[in-house]
């Protein structure tokens, strides 16, 4: 047993912080709020360059071949700095999916080489059992994704109805016209499944370390009563309490990403049903005391604090929001108990 | 990443399991600790015998000369397997290990992992509980002895050990953390007198242990004088680590047991129960990754450091989850599952209060991993 | 308007105190978890004498004729001190139940003469709906007190089975052969559950607060750090939650304590149920507070503070925890919405 | 204990709900605040008309000379109503009337009751928040004219408004909260800018206000010099009130709104449910009686204290607790009912922020209620 990051799996993630640092200053993260999608274009062209789009894509058909792991990495860093793109969506969830369910092979290149792919959900963003209304994370021209009456991955072109996005602009939803699917009943489908858990786990993982950063710098620097406000008890125990929050939503979700690769079927869906309710509601709750923390500045459209809140509310509703992760868990122990 | 067993790991593992299935007590464990001591003594010592214990010690002292990752497996397996529990012991050993002479290595660390002679940890006190470096017990060289007075209290299994690591104030003039030792004290000697405190649901796993002027051998110095605050801070991060103590497996069980109530209920689970069964269950896969990643990282990396104080948190945090989860679960209040499972929940309140508060653990994270400034109090 | 209390409840609050501080010392307290009864016959009687125990009787009937909102400052100051008295299951609980729904009058000037009796409830503490089979609060030789199914109060005299009292010994239940009981649906049997409620509230009000003055007087002498502990922000702020509990559960108890008499029926049980369910889990985190703040020694038999908490469960657990109320609540909710 | 209307309180919210009945606008309240600022004005003017502003204040100013007991009373009905929200500027009056003189209070209480003058408060900078005595603002007298030089946030309807109340430094020399002076300062006067503040959820309720080198008038000063902090400490525990703000009538619009909508989506409510928006519903009835207690107090003793956090703290808890269910249901999340309830989330995630944070105000009730001793600060 070995619980750690590879030493290739470290420089990723040193590689993708550089990268990232570059692409979505604070500044620039706020802007793509309302910047009709630029951002979010220009950095999925240069997250496509660095292979880093196909990382869940086989190496023969234009990808990566990277690990589930592999892409946590990179989601993870991501949702530090808050990144207007669907790679959850897109590179982890819907890559998944192609490749795991049956997908078209040319659609998994395709994907590999940027083009949009949003995966189907329903009105909830629960996984549709079934009838699809919503692209998740969609791009415009974006290609729907979902699993068929048949338990294969189906592409659709989406006739497309209103952009819903006054809950995370970086991350918007478009109702789409109803898209017939199959329920998520197969093992592959279940994988895939997990597999999408366990990536949102890590981009809410990720918003939260970016929280605490911030939150801890902030708390260092801002000084109230002639000290700075991180030398009081009660800011620091805030912080105390954040960390406990990512570092331990940070050992479930790469547990479960080894898990959903590696391990027998039930065991994966524990591990990622785990991560993706734990995760949620530790990242909201890290969001919410890093705001704290800033204190005025933190509720304003001058800090993107309230994006990161706004990323981690979408993303612990994706999928089944925390309900559906949990009533698998407390099934399983019902099961077993 | 790999969670598998590594083929030597697997080989451990198997035979293991397949020990504890011939060798597992048929009789339940008793409910009130003064029975369930001799049943948890002999299936200890039997474990000892059959090679189980002091996995990670060398195997000069009696121990096994393998890792922790074997620890760790067999802190899964005897919580798979519903084993007894186990007396928590291995933790006192290692500053006999890193501190002892080889004479005291020699005589004591074999008859503790045998458990043939039982040990306690003599830390806290009535006036130095949270504020560990205030301990106010004195211990003075006279001739060839060490001549101890003070009281300790929180001593784990205290009644039933035979000997304290305890701490004492050699240097009265130095500051705070600076004048303390570690000794050996039999528990035996002259002056002492040892005391039960019970529990609020009526364990009396802890004593207070009062010193009245208790000589001891010179040589029961553990290290050097003055060595004291190390050697405590050494114990104390090898016994916030969740795996050390076995919680894990044993909440484990209570998990099972309160699904397999809701399950003969009978009742359809409805929304709610499920969240709150999840929540628990998710608890518990996030504790035992938590876990795995921080024995890998002692694997990797040596003894734990401040971030140890996560790993209790977590702990207390799952312990108070599970524990809710159980009372809210079980609203028939007149059952004795529901009776027993409140004593586990009243047990739970002492989670984040022992082995250094909840509002402790947090000072160390904020200052010692997280790096903020101190308060004026620094 | 006026939310206060009257002089003459200010002094009853004064006197019930003193006669408390005398009876329920934190030593006697801890002995009668294992004295068979003593204190609370010793007790009951004293509370007899002093009228007390008939408040809510008539005086007509042999009572001191009180308000609710009187029986409420008994329950509360009865609470502060842990009193092992049926303080709320008879002087407040049977006591409006014979009195509001018809049971026998020589019953309720027999209660108010000291005489035991227990509401009976069903397993989950809840009210009956057509079966009771708890005698709460029971003492020795009680009768036991349910609405029948023709929707009056009937006494029962008790086929008793199995004392339960490992989750609170100063309030044992006892478990009894099923009594067959009508549902409260009736104004008067709505308005009984509504005092029973408040009364409650009242008791788990009392308990948070002994709790709350306990923590303050420990923080403000326990000296770590060559400081008080209560100069740590964090034990600060621990007893400013508590405070903040007290104080609020307070106002919706007295709040009630009025309307359940006075306010037509719809709004006497919203605000019962609002006390009932909010005193419950205040009084539950201001206990478990209350063991944090004073460490090691709050979590053994050495100090009463277990007691405490055991009380606070069994009170949140009565007369349908906390599902009743709450599920009243919404459904009200959901009718006017 | 007497919840109902006296006789005459009774009569006067008959009156006051006659009144509203034929008098609310038929247009529903626009979205965005600027569309929203002059509805809110204009039915506040016809409000003042009506007789139903300033009901607490003294005739002679342009009140009703009745007392908190009809504001509450006013506080309820309108919220009954589902009136337009109220521009708070009742408080801000406060301190003209203790401590303005009479030609103060003749120029400036009329207009700021009847709205025809609009008011905002400048106390917060960008360096003073939860240390407010720590504002850097200066005002130094020159000849007859005071000129005042800093920057002041967190100003409501600072945009909108024609005078501020604002907390400035006039003896550099005295420590911290004793060289403070309040001033009535004419935001038209030259070297003041405004600036709104955008809010998460796209409200501009907030503003900046730069002060370079503004000169107003020597009589501008309210009370003597130095008196600032006292003033300053009398706005914010009324301003801490729940009932003054209006914040309970707006909450049970919410909650109405809310079960509305559970009701609406035909499904049957489960218990998980029934949990979520009881709760929420409880924490309205708490926060009423709790109000009618500080009311019922305040109208016996005179001025809120520092009790008055209890109030703040539970006004933030209810909000955030109601905010949290109005999430949970609406589980719909491409609704634009969700999207609304989200902005107010995030509207309410300020509460535990502005006025005092929610560490502030347990601080204070640490050390001013409960009396715990101060830490090494001190």
């Amino acid at each position: 047993m070995r619980f750690a990051l590879s030493e290739d799996q470290v420089f990723l993630q040193q590689t993708t912080a550089e990268v990232a640092a570059h692409l979505f200053a604070d500044s620039a993260v706020r802007s793509a709020a309302s910047d009709g999608g630029a951002l979010r274009a220009d950095a999925w062209k240069k997250l496509t360059e660095l292979d880093l789009v196909g990382m869940l894509v086989p190496e023969d058909q234009g990808g990566a071949g990277g690990s589930v792991t592999d892409a946590c990495v990179v989601a993870e860093v991501l949702g530090r700095f808050i990144a207007p793109v669907p790679y959850v969506a897109t590179a982890i969830a819907t890559a998944s999916l192609l490749r795991l369910a049956g997908g078209p092979a040319e659609s998994l290149a395709d994907l590999a080489g940027g083009t949009a792919y949003a995966p189907l959900l329903d009105a909830r963003l629960d996984i549709p059992v079934a009838e699809a209304t919503i692209a998740f994370d969609w791009t415009r021209g974006a290609w729907g994704v979902a699993l068929g009456a048949d338990g294969r991955a189906a592409v659709h072109a989406l006739a497309e109805d209103a952009v819903v996005d006054d809950i995370d602009p970086l991350h918007p939803l478009r109702r789409v016209r109803p898209v017939p699917t199959g329920a998520p009943d197969s093992e592959a489908a279940r994988r895939c499944r997990a597999i999408a858990w366990t990536g949102t786990a890590a981009f809410l993982t990720g918003l939260a370390d970016g929280a605490l950063r911030q939150a801890v710098d902030y708390a260092g620097q801002r000084e109230q009563y002639g000290q700075p406000i991180g030398s009081f008890q009660a800011v620091q125990h805030l912080c105390s309490d954040m960390l406990v929050d990512v570092e331990t939503a940070r050992s479930v979700t790469y547990g479960a990403s080894w898990a959903v690769e590696h391990a027998p079927i039930d065991e994966a869906e524990r591990l990622a049903a785990s991560a993706k309710a734990y995760a949620g509601p530790a990242s909201l709750r890290v969001c919410e005391t890093g705001i704290q923390v800033l204190g005025g500045i933190g509720v304003t459209q001058e800090h993107e604090a309230h994006l990161r809140l706004r990323s981690a509310h979408l993303h612990d509703s994706a999928f089944g929001g925390t309900d559906a992760p949990l009533a698998l868990l407390a099934r399983r122990a019902i099961e077993n108990g | 990443m790999d969670l598998r067993d590594s083929p030597d790991e697997a080989r451990f593992r198997g035979r293991l399991r397949s020990w504890l299935a011939d060798n597992l007590p048929s009789e339940p464990e008793p409910a009130t600790l003064s029975e369930r001591w001799p049943y948890m003594l002999a299936f200890q010592r039997k474990m000892y015998r059959g090679g189980w214990i002091a996995l990670s010690y060398p195997e000069e002292v009696g121990g096994q000369g393998l890792g922790l990752m074997e620890e760790a497996i067999l802190g899964e397996e005897l919580g798979r397997a519903n084993a007894p529990t186990m007396i928590p012991l291995g933790h006192l050993g290692r500053p006999l290990l890193s501190h002892g002479t080889a004479e005291q290595r020699r005589r004591y660390l074999p008859p503790l992992l045998a458990s043939e002679e039982i040990w306690c940890q003599g830390f806290s006190e009535p006036q130095a509980g949270s504020d560990l470096a205030a301990l106010r017990t004195r211990a003075v060289l006279d001739g060839d002895e060490w001549v101890l007075s003070g009281q300790k209290v929180w001593t784990s299994y205290g009644a039933f050990a035979d000997y304290c690591l305890l701490l004492a104030r050699t240097d009265p003039k130095a500051v705070r953390h600076r004048g303390i030792s570690a000794f050996v004290v039999p528990l035996r000697t002259a002056g002492i007198t040892v005391r039960p405190i019970v529990l609020a649901n009526g364990d009396e796993e802890f004593a207070e242990i009062h010193l009245d002027d208790v000589r001891i051998p010179a040589e029961n110095l553990l290290g050097k004088p003055t060595d004291g605050w190390r050697i405590a801070m050494d114990v104390v991060s090898y016994e916030r680590g969740a795996v050390d103590v076995g919680y894990l497996a044993k909440f484990d069980r209570y998990l099972t047991e309160l699904a397999g109530l809701v399950r003969a209920s009978g009742r359809e689970p409805d929304r709610s129960t499920l969240q709150t069964l999840g929540e628990a269950a998710a608890g518990l896969e996030v504790l035992r990754m938590h876990c795995l990643r921080s024995l890998s990282e002692r694997v990797e990396g040596g003894s734990p450091g401040a971030e140890s104080s996560i790993d209790k948190l977590l702990m207390t945090r799952v312990e108070q989850t599970l524990m809710s989860a159980g009372l809210e679960l079980l609203d028939d209040v007149t059952t004795p599952d529901r009776s027993e499972w409140f004593d586990r929940y009243l047990y739970g309140r002492a989670g984040s209060i022992y082995g250094g508060s909840a509002q402790i653990q947090r000072n160390i994270l904020a200052q010692r991993v997280l790096a903020l400034p101190r308060g004026p109090r620094a």
